[in-house]
């Protein structure tokens, strides 16, 4: 019974904490696009928090780059579990056209768990909200 | 009180990009600023060495996804002056107009960050309200909310209908009565005011010194237009406005931007109504011969460079860009200083940093 | 005559051999060959012709021996110094104009040029974990 | 057994719970519907804690684990204690002169345990956040009890239940006392730390404040402080300037003091959402350089009249 409620919980109340980890800003300002009035992702309870503390998902832009592999897996260790990866964009599903660059790493999966890929360059707030509420259907 | 160290980034709310500022305080007040960027460098200039020309219009694109146009148009008009062509005045119409749509939807991003800065969430949600009438628009036209892929070598890709002209200057007309919320809000808001007067001053000795372009240059007296002085493509027969400030605050920033939106809106309409019958592309070769090519473009930001080097082969031999976000990193570390650590956050942002411009 | 022609004497004092050249960079700019040793002077005739010098960007490339340096300037039209540096060194600019700094220290990085007075020339976009030589360093482009 | 009931149900911890989070909704919802967005379901608040309490608890290396987990706990006690006094439609469970000034007295204490929650955990945004808690408490107590004191020097009552009772057929106080009313909400957006005056936990600038480090279950805590906190606000203001529950209306004292309620928070919220947050030192300007003045003038009207 408790777990349900909490599972419930978990599923109405999902906090988000963003990280570009080396993009190109195209799928930081969809993500927050899906903030703002035509999207309105509060409407699914969720919130975008400052704090990695506070958050629940982490929401990855971009590829990881040597400078920004130490930074990310900081903000990864400071969420409390239980917590979710989400990879938003192309480049940070696979690295996309920067794959083969000197200070590319690759993908978040490469220094990250990842939950849930959203392909696109850059994807678009309908295809970030279906990927956010099917993550939360499978929590 | 002793004398402790802000750190602002790599992840802070404030920036949506990585960039790390250290700020020492003393009590509420700064007393010295480091930047330290790199974050989001992807190697981008090796990387265009090893892709031919038309790959590399899809590699610049995503340099910046807020100004990914005025990247392929600097890019692309500088292998066509390594070519030595002319592109269609059709096309450079086109190119012209999802320039300054882009300009129009850079600087309601930016004043909806600005806004969120200083605690004024419903601008915010209005500006980027707003901002989603030219995604629609940019969508119409290139099929792309961000990354256009409009460009090509030698010309456009995406030619406008008459459907789509009328279209155009719809939402354009509607976005014209929008505006005056922003322009109310500039001119007359006190809280907003009381936010942005007197901070984050940038004296015009600091601009030349420095070589701050853009908006923040021209909000401190700076004349410095691409547009203007060096007119390219279609803006050879357009007569762009000036908006020059000489508060060098954060206030004026956005008087200079509003005006900025208003004049944007106006070459739009300017363009879409003459716009040249003609071809969209011509063919271009795949080897490009020896040749050396600067080319300036006016971005959202300010003056964007690029340098395109050929030496006979299918791929550049150099690239090197220069993004207008540079130099502004450079000055924060000037800026900064003195501020009370309340007003660190209306300065950030209202400098319009594009981290991933700056980085590549 | 224009504000370049005005330039284009100030220069000359200080640079007698150079000619000016408007056809090898496309894109109206005036190109002028410099000598590493002219530079810094190069830059103060400039500023002391009373107009304000705009420094656009530096842009490095390898050359046959040592590297070749693009100051881009900006004084009512593109205006180019080419500079030779044959010992892959240079004069820092940054003591006389800041805007300098961040050029420096990316061409720094990206082709291991010293600047000679750069008062600090760390990598600016390079991580630190960084070890294998200048990114654009002319050895880095025969194995892509 | 009848009071154990009072305190433990209604009008005491269950429902003053229940409806800080309900109003903390209504916040939410009427921002959003001002910003031109639909807003989150009814039951957010709810799910949000749920799911704080259920996640894991990091205690930052260098934090006392006991402080901080007992400065929330005391916090929100000290305000349920206040709620005990605070009249709730017409219903009070504690009732004695002076009863307004040991509420006020109490409901500062969770400002004082932000400040010292911030202070203990060794991070910059914690410590700035809040020394920024601790002189917001400085510039709105002032005010704040200023505008308080301007009804009860009007009624010679420091008694809130009187002060309500006083008020009955519409003798409403914010009728008489614009001024004061103004400076008390003014106070009171200060003490709840909300836009425009929420400088210790503005996001852009110093992350989440004092709370910055905090997870999992102090933060729901300190979330649960804030809402009951905002309750018993306006409970208090509901009652000392509008009345609460009017007699007159006798059966539908309820459903009035309710509408009340929902007006007052919905006013609070539309003051966030028309303007920018003030920077600290402008809080400290308008604090003394305006609302100071403008509650010692009202307190001396309130003085004269109340001579009569």
């Amino acid at each position: 019974m408790i777990d349900r409620i909490v599972r419930w919980a978990r599923k109405k109340s999902p906090w988000i904490l963003h990280y570009n980890s080396g993009g190109c800003n195209g799928c930081d300002i969809e993500l927050l696009d899906a903030l703002t009035p035509r999207y309105d992702v509060e409407r699914l309870g969720i919130l975008k928090e400052a704090s990695p503390r506070h958050a629940d998902i982490l929401i990855c832009t971009g590829p990881v780059t040597l400078k920004s592999r130490i930074p990310l897996l900081r903000i990864y260790e400071q969420i409390p579990e239980p917590k979710w990866v989400v990879a938003l964009g192309s480049c940070a599903c696979s690295g996309s056209v920067f794959a083969d660059s000197y200070h590319v790493l690759g993908g978040v999966e490469q220094t990250l768990p990842v939950s849930m890929y959203v392909p696109g360059c850059p994807c678009r707030p309908e295809a970030i909200i279906s990927a956010l509420a099917d993550l939360l259907e499978r929590i | 009180m002793p004398e402790i160290t802000l750190p602002v980034g790599p992840q802070h709310p404030l920036i949506k990009e990585p960039i790390s500022i250290l700020l020492d305080l003393q009590g509420e007040y700064v007393t010295s600023a480091r930047v330290e960027i790199g974050y989001v460098h992807r190697g981008l200039e090796q990387l265009l060495q090893r892709r031919s020309y038309t790959q590399g219009v899809a590699v610049v694109e995503r340099i910046c996804g807020i100004c990914s146009h005025a990247h392929t148009t600097a890019y692309c008009q500088a292998v066509e002056l390594l070519l030595g062509l002319e592109i269609p005045d059709r096309a450079q119409a086109i190119r012209a107009l999802l320039c300054e749509l882009e300009r129009l939807h850079s600087h309601l991003l930016w004043l909806g960050v600005l806004a969120e800065a200083i605690g004024f969430t419903t601008i915010f949600m209005y500006a980027w309200r707003e901002r989603e009438q030219i995604l629609d628009v940019m969508e119409m036209i290139s099929g792309g909310r961000i990354a256009h892929g409009a460009n090509v070598i030698g010309g456009v890709r995406e030619d406008l209908s008459p459907d789509q002209v009328e279209a155009t200057e719809d939402r354009l007309t509607k976005l014209q009565q929008q505006l005056s919320v922003f322009t109310d809000l500039v001119d007359r808001d006190k809280s907003f005011h009381q936010r942005t007067h007197g901070i984050g001053l940038l004296p015009l000795e600091l601009v030349y010194a420095y070589g701050v372009v853009g908006p923040m240059a021209r909000a401190s007296g700076a004349t410095l237009d691409v547009r203007r002085a060096a007119p390219y493509g279609a803006y050879r027969h357009l007569e762009v406005p000036a908006a020059i400030s000489s508060e060098a605050d954060v206030w004026a920033r956005a008087w200079t931007r509003v005006q900025e939106m208003s004049h944007s809106i106006a070459l739009c309409k300017e363009i879409i109504r003459h716009l040249p019958e003609g071809d969209l592309a011509l063919r271009v070769p795949r080897r490009i011969a020896p040749a050396k090519a600067v080319s300036r473009v006016e971005a959202p930001r300010g003056e964007l460079l690029y340098y395109v080097e050929s030496d006979g082969g299918e791929m550049p031999a150099r690239v090197h860009v220069r993004t207008p976000t540079l130099p502004t990193l450079l000055v924060m570390e000037k800026m900064l200083p003195g501020l009370q650590t309340g007003d660190i956050a209306a300065v950030v942002a209202g400098a319009d940093l594009c981290m991933a411009c700056a980085d590549r | 005559m224009t504000v370049t022609d005005t330039l284009l004497t100030a220069l000359a004092t200080v640079l007698p051999e150079a000619v000016p050249d408007r056809d090898s960079i496309a894109g109206g700019e005036t190109v002028l060959d410099c000598p590493p040793e002219h530079l810094l002077d190069a830059f103060r005739a400039l500023t002391e012709s009373g107009s304000t010098v705009h420094l656009s960007a530096i842009t490095a490339l390898p050359a046959d021996s040592g590297t070749l340096l693009l100051y881009h300037l900006w004084i009512d039209s593109g205006l180019t110094l080419c500079v030779h540096c044959p010992r892959n060194e240079a004069p820092s600019l940054t003591p006389l104009l800041p805007a300098a700094s961040w050029y420096e220290r990316e061409a720094h990085d990206m082709l291991g040029i010293r600047f000679i007075g750069h008062p600090n020339l760390e990598p600016l976009l390079l991580a630190a974990e960084w070890s294998g030589p200048p990114p654009l360093a002319r050895q880095e482009k025969t194995d892509a | 057994m009848h009071t154990l009931a009072q305190i433990l149900v209604f009008p005491g911890a269950v429902y003053l719970f229940g409806l800080g989070m309900f109003l903390a909704w209504v916040d939410r919802k009427v921002i959003a519907v001002f910003q031109g967005r639909v807003g989150p379901p009814f039951y957010q608040p709810l799910a949000d804690v749920i799911k704080l309490l259920a996640k894991e608890d990091i205690t930052t290396e260098g934090a006392d684990v006991r402080l901080t987990a007992a400065l929330p706990i005391v916090s929100l006690a000290c305000i349920l204690t206040a709620g005990l006094m605070v009249p709730v439609g017409n219903h009070t469970i504690v009732s004695f002169e002076g009863d307004l000034v040991v509420a006020l007295f109490l409901l500062s204490m969770p400002t004082l345990g932000l400040f010292l929650a911030g202070l203990i955990v060794p991070s910059v945004y914690n410590v700035l956040g809040g020394s920024r808690a601790l002189l917001q408490y400085l510039n709105y107590e002032v005010p704040l009890l200023l505008g308080l004191a301007a009804p009860a020097a009007f009624a010679h009552t420091w008694q809130m239940s009187t002060l309500m009772q006083l008020q009955n057929g519409y003798r409403w106080h914010v009728v008489a006392m614009p001024l004061g009313f103004l400076v008390a909400t003014l106070g009171i957006i200060g003490k709840l730390e909300r836009l425009p005056l929420d400088a210790p936990h503005a996001k852009a600038e110093i992350g989440a404040g004092p709370l910055t480090e905090y997870s999992g279950r102090k933060l729901a805590l300190w979330r649960l402080v804030t809402w009951v906190q905002t309750v018993v606000c306006i409970n208090l203001m509901v009652a000392v300037y509008t009345g609460g529950a009017d007699q007159v209306w006798a059966n539908w004292g309820f459903p009035v003091y309710a509408i009340k309620i929902a007006v007052y928070m919905a006013g609070l919220s539309l003051v966030g959402v028309l303007y920018a947050r003030l920077r600290v030192d402008q809080v400290a300007e308008l604090s003394w350089r305006t609302l100071v003045p403008l509650g010692l003038a009202q307190l001396l009207v309130a003085l004269l009249i109340g001579a009569y």
